[in-house]
């Protein structure tokens, strides 16, 4: 229980005391607490590996009265990857955030910024109760809106309004829902509503909910927000944008549709839903084949990558969850929710450093610069190994995975999807990589410190070791899930 | 009788909602939408739901309103508060149309209301208000998020300044004449609203109340001895103002972590320490909301000058 | 009776919200716009609340809750509109100023 | 006496629906400024004849109104002036009697 509560509490105290500190004290205080809070993500990861899912009520009430809060294997390990992810995004905002470099305004409101949105995440990932959930939702949409605009640019600020009007929008569908939903049946968690009466009302009030998070995770066609606000973003916030944002209100998604009224996961409904994922994997693969800029790439390939996560529906949902493929297909969709998190973090802090470099993010300015950075331009060869599927990546393990479940429940249809995507990330990442890999230099780059170009480089490192290791963080991946999909492969 | 009150409410709130969204000019919106959330007020009265009431009249109505209007007179000033007229849009009425009668149509098919049964938790809740016992005890955690959120939302509002203009004063610089109307009730008022709005946070522990509703009412008559060039604009750089900020976040943080040391959990109140425990947490909270909400409306510091 | 009628008003309040932020592109009419459905969904709520034989504490809770978050993503939102109009002169999206 | 009250109330609602009217017909943002001010005393008054019809802690709802809507003509006066932070008691008449000939073309 120590390690649940830290992990909320450690990063909005180093908030407040960055807002509240003089300018010298803020980058230390601000360090300690990504520390702190790294320390109790792996913390609580640990206590749920060793004692299972932890429950805890807040203030000693129990839901429906009070909040309940709880860790499954699930949330703790997208609480990891988010710590992994915010840390290497602090080592890198430690160059790019200075205040020489960034400016008082930015260097001022990033730290705050970054550690709100993390205590968000974290507080989503383990919250049981819908309402706390839209709380929880709607900072995390004003600190990352926030994150875009902080450039101060024109376009980032365009890009920011637009972000908000699409994120709002999502959040009152969603805040509908739950109105909806507690009106008829007076709880607000989700363990509760799984054992509630089903009535009429209960298939619209998932239905609302269900267009708002997808507003928010950015699924085709409401994806249109997305490469724009995370290209538009300073690198180090595009990083926690696409890589962790997404997945708070993805999560929210899965828990409503495999816990809280899975009875109501009709097979058109589920197709629906992967069937829009699989637009957003072509939609985006085809579009990120048209940018010219290194960061915009890399943001249609978050609308294509997420595609692929929706593919869990109908594999491992409805009637499908006590099938024997199942297991293997949930835990397939969150590896490429975990392994996408880390290379697409690592992707944008690489597209920072050769901004930082020669200044620009266009394939024609950052020709050849593998060769003055050769670190940089091995982590975005490894994190583009994750979004390709190739083995021996996470990439590679989520869509066996995904692949498996849709051939042992004769859906052949989601595997084409699936080879279709990993071919269309080739030929989107075939024109950076061989931009990057080229033999002359286009720019001659500004020396970039060992420190800050070894960061993206472990992140997409641990991409990869991810589909290495695969067997622990598969039954990690189990502890606590739903018990009619207990039974695995 | 009541029933031909209640409509003529909902009439008077449907029309004024209407004029907003269809009504040519942006300076018409913004009255009609503090009308708006005045009326709602009264709709919150009549539902006896009167926290809600006092939160609606007093951050809808005032609040967002003078936020709309100060934004409004920024906007005409760059020249961007004109807009074109409205045009028969019809899939968006059609998309319009279906979310109303969807939500129409739940309310006929909601089941026997099944409300949590809170007659054993409210005695140990230290408070009398039901209200105040979910904000501040059954739901501590979201209103600890809610106050967060406001800090985000200033700390990102902030973000917008222009880099040269960083350490300048926050809003704009307000004058007025000395001794004239302005400056003369910048004078009365505050002291009237600074007794009003601490009312409202030791009231509501019994009744209606409560620290956001207090904290609006400081909010309000900080603002307008603001605007009324009685005090002076803060500026980022105090830490002051920015201790002001995060203390009441800070406090109910920490009472939170002291329930997880010294109670039966995070965020947890002993019932024999709950009341005096809440107050504290609410007053902490009610400064930092009305600092908070102060510098939200005059916005981020601002040099006057053009972008090129 | 009277709860049905608040109802009502509050769901076509909702309906009226999601036109304007359809039809309208004058980003300030938009922010008008969320806080009309926002609004329109919690006196929906408000409503439900109030069905059985006592008020239900909760509802009102979380409405206050909710009144609080809209104003602070109405003031960012107000915030990013003066920064986009002094950035570019219009306070409409991009691609949609030509428009309507 | 419930009756009685509850007939003041609507005829006080009825009021608020012409003062509706003077925002919506302006022509000037001043009319419209001063009928959403017209309104919010209705509306405080509205609120006492409920206090007196349900519960007398809707007075602090009343006073909270009547605080917040001295702010928001506050608030307009401050915006309409040129530099959006002045006071028209500062500024000479010539200049202010231009802005209302302004408005009243802009806005009739």
């Amino acid at each position: 229980m120590t390690a649940l509560i830290s992990g909320l509490v450690l990063p909005l105290l180093a908030a407040l005391a960055a807002i509240a500190l003089p300018a010298r004290a803020r980058l230390p205080v601000a360090l300690l607490g990504v520390g702190l809070t790294l320390a109790a993500s792996i913390w609580l990861a640990i206590s749920v590996w060793t004692n299972g899912a932890i429950t805890v009520s807040l203030g000693g009430w129990q839901p429906p009265i009070g909040i309940a809060l709880r860790a499954d294997g699930l949330g703790a390990a997208l609480g990891v990857m988010t710590a992994l992810v915010m840390a290497a995004v602090a080592l890198a905002a430690r160059h790019e955030m200075e205040p020489l470099v960034a400016g008082p305004r930015t260097s001022f409101g990033f730290w705050p910024l970054m550690l709100l949105l993390w205590a968000a995440l974290n507080a989503v990932f383990v919250s049981r109760d819908l309402f706390n959930l839209y709380v929880g939702l709607e900072l995390i949409t004003l600190t990352a809106v926030a994150l875009v605009a902080i450039s101060g640019k024109a376009e980032a600020i365009a890009a920011a309004l637009r972000y908000l009007l699409f994120a709002l929008a999502g959040s009152l569908l969603y805040l509908a829902g739950v109105v909806l939903s507690y009106a008829a049946h007076g709880t607000l968690d989700i363990s509760l509503l799984a054992a509630r009466t089903a009535v009429p009302g209960d298939a619209l009030a998932l239905g609302l909910m269900t267009a708002g998070l997808l507003v928010k995770t950015a699924l085709f066609p409401f994806h249109v927000w997305l490469p724009p606000a995370h290209s538009a973003a300073p690198a180090p916030a595009s990083a926690m944008l696409s890589a962790l944002v997404p997945k708070a209100s993805l999560l929210i998604l899965l828990r409503l549709w495999f816990e809280a009224m899975p009875e109501l996961a009709t097979p058109v409904a589920l197709f629906t839903l992967a069937g829009l994922g699989a637009l957003a994997v072509i939609w985006g693969g085809v579009l990120a084949l048209l940018q010219a800029r290194l960061k915009l790439i890399v943001a249609y390939s978050t609308v294509a990558q997420l595609g692929y996560i929706f593919l869990v529906f109908p594999l491992a949902g409805g009637d499908g969850a006590a099938q024997p493929w199942a297991a293997g297909a949930w835990t397939g969709a969150m590896f490429q929710m975990l392994g996408h998190g880390l290379a697409k973090a690592a992707m944008f802090l690489a597209a920072g450093i050769y901004i930082a470099a020669v200044g620009s993010d266009r394939l024609s300015d950052v020709r050849g610069l593998a060769r003055a950075l050769p670190m940089t331009g091995f982590a975005f060869a490894l994190a583009s190994i994750t979004l390709l599927g190739l083995p021996p990546s996470a990439g590679f393990t989520a869509k066996y995975l995904l692949m498996t479940g849709a051939f042992a429940s004769g859906q052949w249809a989601w595997a084409f999807v699936l080879v279709g995507g990993g071919l269309l990330a080739a030929a989107y990442l075939y024109r950076p990589l061989t931009a990057i890999f080229a033999r002359e230099i286009a720019v001659t780059p500004r020396p970039i410190p060992w420190g800050w170009q070894a960061v993206p480089l472990v992140l997409a490192m641990l991409s990869v070791a991810l589909g290495l290791l695969s067997s622990v963080p598969f039954d990690f991946l189990q502890i606590g899930r739903p018990d009619q999909a207990a039974e695995g492969l | 009788m009541s029933l031909v009150l209640d409509i003529a409410l909902c009439a008077l709130i449907l029309g004024v909602g209407l004029a907003t969204v269809a009504g040519h000019g942006v300076f018409r919106a913004v009255i009609f939408f503090i009308t708006y959330g005045l009326l709602l007020a009264i709709g919150w009265a009549r539902l006896g739901a009167y926290d809600v009431a006092l939160a609606e009249a007093a951050i809808s109505a005032g609040l967002t309103g003078v936020l709309l209007l100060a934004a409004h007179g920024r906007l005409r000033r760059l020249s961007a508060a004109e807009e074109a007229p409205l045009r028969r849009n019809l899939p968006a009425a059609l998309i319009a149309t279906g979310v109303a009668l969807a939500l129409g149509w739940a309310w006929f098919a909601l089941p026997d209301p099944a409300a949590p049964d809170l007659t054993a938790a409210l005695p140990q809740s230290g408070v009398g208000n039901p209200v105040t016992a979910v904000l501040l005890n059954f739901r501590a955690w979201d209103t600890l998020l809610e106050a967060i959120i406001l800090l985000a939302a200033l700390i990102g509002l902030w973000m917008l300044a222009r880099d040269r203009a960083w350490n300048e004063p926050l809003g704009l610089q307000y004058h007025a004449r000395a001794g004239g109307v302005m400056a003369s009730f910048g004078r009365v008022l505050p002291p009237i609203g600074l007794i009003f709005g601490v009312y409202l946070v030791w009231a509501g522990a019994e009744t209606t109340g409560g620290a956001f509703q207090g904290g609006t009412v400081l909010a309000a008559v900080c603002l307008v001895s603001l605007m009324a060039g009685v005090l002076p604009a803060p500026r980022i750089a105090q830490t002051a103002w920015r201790a002001a900020l995060v203390f009441g976040p800070g406090v109910f943080l920490l009472s939170g972590v002291a329930g997880a040391i010294f109670a039966q959990g995070f965020l947890a109140l002993p019932p024999a320490l709950a009341k005096p425990a809440i107050v504290t947490i609410e007053a902490a909270l009610t400064l930092s909301i009305a600092v908070t909400l102060v510098l939200l409306v005059i916005g981020p510091p601002d040099d006057g000058g053009q972008d090129a | 009776m009277s709860l049905t009628v608040f109802a009502m008003t509050g769901a076509t309040l909702v309906g009226l919200g999601v036109y304007g932020l359809l039809a309208r592109v004058h980003m300030l009419r938009r922010i008008m716009a969320f806080n009309l459905i926002g609004s329109g969904l919690f006196l929906f709520f408000g409503a439900a609340g109030a069905r059985g034989a006592a008020l239900d504490p909760i509802p009102q809770a979380l409405i206050i809750t909710g009144i609080v978050v809209a104003l602070a993503a109405s003031a960012l939102a107000v915030g990013l509109v003066v920064a986009l109009a002094r950035s570019s002169g219009t306070a409409c999206l991009p691609d949609e100023a030509g428009d309507t | 006496m419930t009756i009685w009250l509850h007939i003041l109330a609507i005829a006080l609602l009825a009021s608020l629906g012409g003062a509706l009217w003077r925002v919506w017909r302006g022509p000037s943002q001043a009319d419209r400024m001063m009928a959403a001010q017209l309104i919010g005393t209705g509306g405080v008054a509205v609120l006492m004849v409920l206090a007196a019809l349900q519960d007398w802690t809707l007075l602090a709802v009343a006073f909270a109104l009547a605080t917040l809507a001295a702010l928001a003509a506050v608030g307009f006066v401050k915006s309409e002036s040129p530099d959006g932070a002045g006071d028209p008691e500062e500024a000479p008449p010539a200049t202010e009697l231009r802005g209302t000939v302004q408005d009243r073309t802009r806005n009739g």
